[in-house]
């Protein structure tokens, strides 16, 4: 049966650390804003920690939620791209081809959590950092849109270490940065069509969650609630 | 009727703008010129530079130049809808006007298309959207229905035109080469006459869906997504209605702006602005209506996340422009429009200015305060658009009152022909039309 | 069709015309290309440690092309298991910094303007060498201060091995830090100076007075990954978490309760919480009884009556009395109390407040008996290093290291750094003259870096070891930049929050980028040029050679192994007890190999109920009653019983709040947690995602507050304290006491790289001259600041 | 007028042609390599290009591979004397590559070679003839060229199956 990559995130676990918006930056050369742009809005994040902060003090309800592209079952943002630049693909990642992207920004306004970004300016490094991207993914070109993918370039790694070794793709052959840099472990990837995968066996526990639910986009970024 | 036959002397005064050319117009042409030369550098350095130089950002990705593509689409509305309502209502009234309503569609449409390819990342891939199309998307719609709508109005525009091009081969003057090549040979027969008749009663009919069918598809943009506040049913009529609104409001102030230069006082007389003020006031209601209910149901349903745009709206940080929008589409023209003492061709042009930047309000209202609130927590970001931003916007309307001057410069911008049918041809014909359906008139 | 002349002419024009049109066309359409270098290439992963700050977390580092192109956690070091803070990731920026020193420097033009001039190493050593031959030659060596931040392992030995065979008493700690675990709490109860591992994995129940344990704790990862065990690793056990605290931090946020407490009171709630165990009898009665001293009263050799703990607490923290200073409700307090002590293990964790304010919450786990058991505060021993040769000074050594050491008193205690800044300042007993600064910036980590700069400019020579341009080295005569963590040889002895030591190793991924020296390389150097006993007491060439020579005595140990999978700890325990103990290793060669090959060596066992070496008070029990404080903190003349038992300190809040009507509270976030990460851009887009403030400072207000002083959320204000003022962003923030303002530490650097100098403020000049009297450290919670628009 | 007009169609012109020339790619190798003479030698294309079985990339030679055999002169070709040189100035020979995937490309030699098990020739065409190094490539690598060779061999052709 085809994969279907799905990732829980056990906020009772989440620190609310950041080490995911990190490994994600470092793993998907994900471009340096400055102070100047960033006071703009300009920051890319592909995985973000967003803070709910209710109430009036001192009785205050807060929670933090790292957001990463929830890779929907049916896409807001698919849609409405006007090249096909943005599809799911059969195991259900919901990828750019930043190639043909023209830069339209619908998909980003399009999408109802908000986690796409988009290059205002060409990415720029320094000479001195040049060296240390990450060459399995590509480095994003001024005024296309990019987003979370899964690191599925980690699958494709994945994929063809496993053949390479003359076997099947075991579940820890391929796990996204941010999971992987977890140091509370709140975070755990995998497939969904399997019924006895860990993310599938947490994604039908009492806690279990999905952002937005009522848009009917079926999020396989699942949540489980605080507390017990 | 042979256009030779035909007497100019009447209409001499029709023909004056393409034959003399005052020191005013290159006054104008040159400040024109070099306010599109500053967009025109603006944009080539928004291209080099990227989309940064806007003041877009996340989650604020759409701004002025949607704004703007919206707005521009919705003035196109003036034209062929108009016209060919007229026409097809045969209301008599229409002849002198027709023409400068159909130059604005055509020309207009170019600058709604040209926002949302300057609104683009990467416009060295606007072929992409020819080479990969995605039907699914809403923007592609957009892009087959202003392709047709485009093609029919031109030709729209195109047939009426015919005979005065003849008027201006046959009269002799500037760029007869030019005028050969578009007269397509007329002649004036009764069998053209005929054919040309057709062609444009038809071209009317169909063009009124097509007009229809652009801005509900331009409102698609907006309702198809799930954003909050866009997406409604209601906007497909609602943008339909803006758009009539903005239109008439820009052929009043056209048509305002041609009397005095061109001192066609006789051709386009108050009765016009009367009658087209009255259709603006009928809008004027139409847009509250529709803004009226939309807000209301927004408000009863009491959705939090509708909320918080809605309140953002009233009282929030989009309170000057929302209530602006209110103010200039409403408060202002809604009394100047209710008293015929004051449908004057002066009042209505002031209430036409005023719902000009209104609609343009409105389409910055609906565009900007949904994207600044989405529904997950999100920086606070607050788009105000950057000197670039506003050049391209001023090279737009510059570029588009060139191209429009252009036009009178080159053609007629009250159909000769026309007119000179009306005052020939049609009093005959109404007062057969009129036997049909009203006892005792006509009985000689 | 003839053509003339002239028509050749006009044709030239347009193809010209055609040329010029078309070339400006390709110009103008040519899309600048992106400029990475995505060569592929051989891809290593190497083990090391992570030098972002002092957690100690294994790592390993992706290599291609001698590129270091990512970090990941090493799976094999049992303090992290493969996973990363922020900070550990962003290690590649500081690795790859574009404002790296790129060479040895001397200062041009004058001090702190920050012009300086290339150097070779050759020269920096000549220069060095000379001015320490003679300090020698002039019997000066005493003049000589090593000024050293936080750091561990053989460095620190060798530090002070060279300074005691050069002649220095002064070697200048300068690790103070708030944010730290209450260590003199620890002192005053367990008379251990210094830090305890937290076995929260196995706790039930954490009360957490101010401490930052989720974002600034001195080993994060260690922390977060035994926060998500804590939480949800134990299945049908979930353990409670309690926050107090003055600002609701992202602790507070993750915690299942915030108690909001006006700031500097934290330990006198945990005193109320003391009440009411004692009151409702719920403390550990076996814990009290067999471990304990100075719970009831008591008489000392001399006959006389002392006060105990539990009388004098009884009679003077009231939960009435506690609630109005702290501001915390009176049932809340009794329900604290009553959860605290019902739901073993449970753990206080405070912060370095004032030091009684410490020993309040460090009694708290007395009480309730965690101590030294499973779920508690553990005492982790040491890594078993060989100690170094043994050697004799010279009479020029032993007159210098005769003098009176420049931090005065105390024996280690507290912070003596402020205490060397007033002396230097003062002149007395007398003036350094020479000045190292290894892996401290006091000019900007240090609350109210003034005295510092007062007292640098005492200093006729400043050396600075650090690879980056930061405030203090800006301020320095001579910089000799360290290579940084990826680049160079070094040991790591830390341990777990079970109390396991574990020893990382770190060595170079990359081939040092720049012209820079590893500090321990270029000291063996120095000694090299001194020659004579101080060539004999570190007989080293290099630092690795330091360590191969001290990692003898873990290799000899016989005990622990090479990282591996987490094994059963009871199972180790009996085969190392029985002598049975099999490493992996054989030889020592076999050893080394390994070490670096899996990234260090680790001792999974803890032992239990080893008293002498959890309790080092006079007693050998856990004192209640701080009777080693008396040696310590008041080493002259009687004192009350009430001053040694934990109590409720003056809260110096200022003359007059009449001009200054908050309080500052300076927090930490945990991306820049340290004041070295600045300088990194993947941190600095996220320093307070709670409000998704990046990239500068701003100053949290009560949203209630801020309407009444009409100040709006993202508003320009100026901050200001009696010592000075710093323009921020006013932001509403619903998780701040209505008298209390709250401002980052980590920006507002005055030197530093691109991407940190002069972004943002630093809040630390805003801090009062008062220090604490006994942790000669300014105190926090004691600033008091007023605020307007700007 | 006219003949400005006319000028200005030939200048078009003319730099649609040199557009269209410039746009092809070339590139010249530091020494002209013979694939031809070392493949007659019988030498396997892994010897000098080691990695193409079990890394992403294939790799150039390296110089210490050349100097296995040229460390003394073999040959009369002038050439030869530059690996000596090379060696001398202890550089690495600055080989052009040919073959150069767009960025957003994720394209792996194992998985295409050592996995699929596919024939250098498939790509790089007759390289092992050449006498002369090819200063383009020879096989023209466009993305349906890819997709078509994908789709025939049931390879995946799934846009995320190469663009990253």
């Amino acid at each position: 049966m085809m994969h279907k990559w799905g990732m829980v995130i056990d906020l009772d676990r989440c620190s609310g650390c950041q080490a995911c918006m990190a490994a994600c930056h470092a793993e998907n050369n994900i471009a340096i804003v400055g102070p100047e742009e960033a006071a703009k809005g300009r920051t890319i994040h592909w995985i973000e920690l967003l803070p709910y902060i209710e109430g009036e003090f001192p009785h205050i309800k807060a929670r933090l939620l790292p957001r990463p592209c929830m890779h929907c079952e049916h896409p807001a943002c698919i849609k409405v791209c006007p090249v096909g630049a943005t599809y799911a693909n059969e195991e259900g990642i919901v990828g750019i081809i930043h190639s043909r992207c023209i830069g339209c920004r619908y998909c980003t306004t399009a999408c109802p959590y908000t986690v796409r970004s988009f290059n205002w300016y060409e990415p720029r490094w320094p000479k001195e950092m040049k060296g240390s991207l990450n060459r399995d993914v590509s480095v994003r070109k001024k005024g296309v849109v990019e987003k979370c993918s899964f690191c599925h370039h980690r699958l494709l790694r994945a994929r063809e270490k496993a053949r390479a070794e003359n076997r099947e793709l075991l579940p820890d052959d391929y796990i996204p940065a941010c999971v992987q840099a977890c140091p509370s472990q709140a975070m755990y990837f995998g497939d969904l069509n399997d019924p006895f995968s860990k993310v599938s066996e947490l994604s039908r526990e009492r806690r279990a969650f999905k952002l937005l639910e009522d848009l009917g986009t079926e999020p396989k970024v699942i949540y489980l609630s605080e507390g017990m | 009727m042979d256009p030779k036959r035909m007497s100019l002397e009447e209409d001499a005064i029709l023909l004056q703008p393409i034959q003399r050319t005052g020191k005013a117009f290159y006054v104008t042409l040159f400040s024109l010129l070099a306010v599109i030369l500053w967009a025109a550098w603006a944009y080539m350095y928004q291209y080099r530079n990227g989309l940064g130089v806007t003041g877009l950002a996340r989650p604020i990705f759409w701004g002025v130049y949607i704004t703007n593509f919206v707005f521009f689409i919705g003035i196109s509305h003036a034209g062929t809808l108009i016209s060919a309502i007229l026409r097809l209502a045969k209301a008599e009234w229409r002849r002198s006007i027709t023409r400068s309503a159909e130059v604005i569609t055509v020309l207009v449409l170019f600058f709604g298309v040209g926002n949302i390819l300057m609104d683009l990342g990467r416009p060295d891939r606007m072929l992409n959207i020819l080479q990969y199309p995605h039907f699914k998307s809403p923007l592609l719609w957009d892009v087959s229905s202003i392709t047709v709508y485009l093609t029919a109005s031109s030709i729209y525009l195109y047939l009426p035109l015919i005979p005065d091009i003849a008027i201006l081969r046959d009269h002799g003057g500037k760029y007869q080469w030019l005028y050969r090549i578009l007269a397509l040979g007329w002649k004036g027969t009764e069998k053209q006459h005929h054919l040309l008749e057709r062609g444009i009663s038809i071209m009317a009919i169909l063009v009124i869906p097509i007009a229809v069918s652009v801005h509900t598809v331009v409102s698609f943009v907006f309702a198809m997504t799930i954003q909050p506040m866009w997406h409604t049913a209601i906007f497909g009529p609602y943008f339909v209605a803006g758009a009539i609104f903005s239109g008439i409001a820009a052929l009043i102030v056209a048509m305002n702006l041609i009397r005095k230069v061109y001192h066609l006082e006789d051709y386009l007389r108050p009765v016009h602005f009367n009658n087209l003020g009255v259709l603006l006031l009928v809008m004027t209601l139409l847009w509250f209506y529709f803004t009226f209910t939309e807000y209301l149901t927004t408000y009863y349903g009491g959705e939090p996340i509708h909320m918080t745009i809605f309140w953002n709206k009233f009282t929030g940080r989009f309170a000057p422009y929302f209530w602006g929008m209110f103010l200039f589409c409403f408060v202002i023209p809604l009394p100047i429009l209710s008293f015929q003492k004051t449908r004057t061709p002066y009042g209505t042009l002031i209430a036409s200015i005023s719902v000009i930047i209104g609609m343009w309000l409105e389409r910055y209202v609906i565009v900007v305060p949904t994207l600044t609130h989405p529904r997950l927590p999100n920086e606070t970001v607050l788009y105000s658009p950057t000197w670039v931003e506003w050049s391209v916007f001023a090279g737009c309307v510059s570029f588009f009152i060139l191209l429009y001057m252009t036009f009178t410069k080159l053609f007629p911008i009250v159909s000769i022909w026309e007119v000179q049918e009306g005052r020939e041809k049609s009093m005959a014909e109404v007062q057969e039309r009129i036997k049909t359906y009203l006892p005792g008139i006509g009985v000689e | 069709m003839k053509f003339s002349r002239r028509d050749f002419l006009k044709m030239g024009g347009g193809v010209g015309v055609a040329m010029a049109l078309g070339g400006g066309f390709v110009q103008w359409t040519h899309w600048p290309e992106s400029d990475s270098s995505n060569a592929p290439g051989i891809e290593k992963w190497i083990p090391t440690i992570c030098g972002q700050c002092t957690g100690g977390c294994g790592t390993l580092v992706r290599v291609i092309d001698g590129w270091a192109v990512n970090i990941a956690g090493n799976p094999l070091h049992p303090l992290n298991r493969g996973t990363l803070c922020p900070k550990g990731i962003a290690g590649l920026q500081a690795l790859y910094d574009p404002d790296r020193l790129r060479s040895p420097l001397k200062r041009i033009g004058n001090r702190g303007e920050g012009h300086f001039e290339p150097i070779s190493w050759k020269e920096a050593l000549h220069q060095v060498s000379k001015v320490l031959i003679e300090l020698r030659e002039k019997g000066e060596t005493h003049q000589l201060v090593v000024l050293g931040g936080r750091y561990r392992g053989l460095m620190r030995s060798l530090w002070e091995r060279f300074l005691k065979a050069f002649g220095s008493p002064n070697y200048i700690d300068n690790q103070f830090r708030w944010e730290d675990p209450p260590l003199e709490g620890l002192l005053l109860t367990q008379g251990i100076y210094d830090l305890p591992a937290y076995d929260i994995e196995k706790a039930q129940y954490i009360l957490s007075f101010g401490s930052g344990i989720l974002e600034s704790f001195w080993s994060p990862v260690q922390m977060l990954r035994g926060y998500g065990h804590f939480r949800r690793g134990r299945p049908g056990l979930r353990g409670r978490f309690v926050q107090i605290e003055s600002r609701l931090s992202s602790t507070g946020i993750k915690a299942d309760e915030w108690v909001p407490i006006q700031p500097g009171t934290e330990g006198v709630l945990a005193l109320g919480i003391a009440h009411m165990i004692l009151k409702e009898g719920l403390y550990h009665k076996a814990f009290i009884a067999e471990q304990a001293f100075g719970f009831e009263n008591w008489k000392d050799s001399e006959g006389r009556e002392h006060l105990g703990f539990k009388e004098f607490i009884l009679s003077e923290y009231e939960p009435a009395v506690v609630s109005k200073q702290t501001g915390v409700p009176i049932d809340q307090i009794i329900r604290l109390a009553r959860e605290f002590s019902s739901n073993l293990p449970s753990l206080a964790i405070g912060y370095r407040d004032r030091p009684f304010h410490q020993m309040a919450v460090s009694v708290l786990n007395g009480l309730v008996g965690s101590i030294d058991v499973p779920g508690g505060l553990l005492i982790p021993r040491s890594v078993p290093y060989r100690p170094f040769p043994s050697f004799s000074e010279d009479t020029i050594a032993q007159r210098g290291n005769s003098q009176r050491p420049l931090f005065g008193r105390n024996e280690g205690v507290g912070s003596p750094s402020y205490l060397f800044a007033k002396n230097v300042i003062s002149g007395k007993p007398y003036k350094p003259k020479v000045l190292f600064l290894y892996y401290t910036n006091p000019l900007f980590s240090n609350p109210n870096p003034e005295y510092f700069f007062k007292a640098f400019q005492e200093i006729p020579l400043i050396i600075s070891f650090s690879p980056y341009l930061d405030d203090s080295t800006k301020f320095s005569d001579l910089v000799l930049p360290d290579h940084t963590p990826f680049e160079r040889w070094q040991d790591d002895p830390v341990f777990l929050s079970n109390g396991f030591p574990a020893l990382g190793i770190r060595q170079p991924v990359v081939s040092p980028l720049y012209q820079t020296k590893a500090t321990g390389d270029f000291l063996l150097e120095i000694v090299r040029e001194l020659g004579g006993q101080i060539q004999k007491a570190l007989p080293w060439n290099e630092f690795k050679e330091v360590m191969i020579y001290c990692l003898r005595g873990v290799f000899e140990a016989k005990r622990g192994d090479i990282f591996g999978l987490q094994f059963d700890e009871a199972w180790t325990r009996l085969l190392q007890r029985g002598g049975w103990s099999v490493p992996t290793y054989q030889t020592f060669e076999e050893f080394l190999n390994l070490l670096y090959e899996k990234g260090g060596w680790w001792d999974p066992v803890y032992d239990f109920g080893e008293r002498s070496r959890v309790f080092r008070t006079p007693s050998n029990k856990f004192e209640f009653y701080a009777q080693g404080s008396q040696k310590t903190l008041f080493p002259v003349g009687k004192i009350k019983d009430s001053n040694v038992l934990p109590h409720a300190e003056d809260l110096k809040q200022g003359e007059t709040d009449q001009p200054y009507p908050f309080t500052l509270h300076v927090f930490r976030t945990i991306s820049l947690t340290g004041g070295r990460n600045a300088n990194q851009p993947w941190l600095q887009s996220m320093v307070g995602q709670h409000l998704f403030e990046r990239w500068r400072t701003w100053v949290e207000i009560n949203p209630e507050t801020a309407k009444k002083m009409s100040i709006s959320d993202g508003d320009w204000v100026w901050v200001e304290s009696r010592r000075g003022r710093i323009k921020a962003i006013a932001r509403h923030y619903k998780g701040t006491l209505p008298n209390v303002v709250n401002i980052p530490f980590g920006q507002g650097h005055r030197g530093g790289g691109r991407w940190s100098k002069g972004i943002g403020e630093n809040p630390y000049h805003l801090i009062d001259d008062h220090l604490d009297p006994v942790t000669g450290f300014p105190v926090q919670g004691t600033t008091k600041v007023k605020i307007y628009k700007a | 007028m006219k003949s400005f007009l006319i000028g200005l169609a030939i200048g078009i012109l003319f730099l649609l042609l040199l557009i269209s020339l410039g746009s092809s790619f070339r590139s010249e190798q530091p020494l002209s390599f013979n694939h031809k003479k070392h493949n007659d030698q019988g030498i396997e294309c892994t010897t000098c290009h080691a990695h193409f079985k079990e890394q992403t990339f294939s790799g150039m030679p390296a110089l210490s591979v050349c100097l296995e055999c040229h460390k003394d002169p073999l040959s009369q070709h002038p050439d030869e004397e530059k690996i000596r040189q090379y060696h001398k100035d202890g550089k690495e020979i600055s080989w052009k590559r040919l073959y150069q995937m767009p960025e957003d490309i994720f394209f792996s030699h194992r998985r295409h070679v050592g996995i699929a098990q596919l024939d250098c020739r498939q790509c790089h065409g007759e390289i092992g003839q050449s006498e002369t190094p090819p200063v383009k490539p020879l096989v023209k690598m466009t993305m349906k060229w890819c997709m078509d060779c994908h789709a025939k061999s049931k390879a995946n052709n799934d846009c995320l199956a190469c663009h990253v």
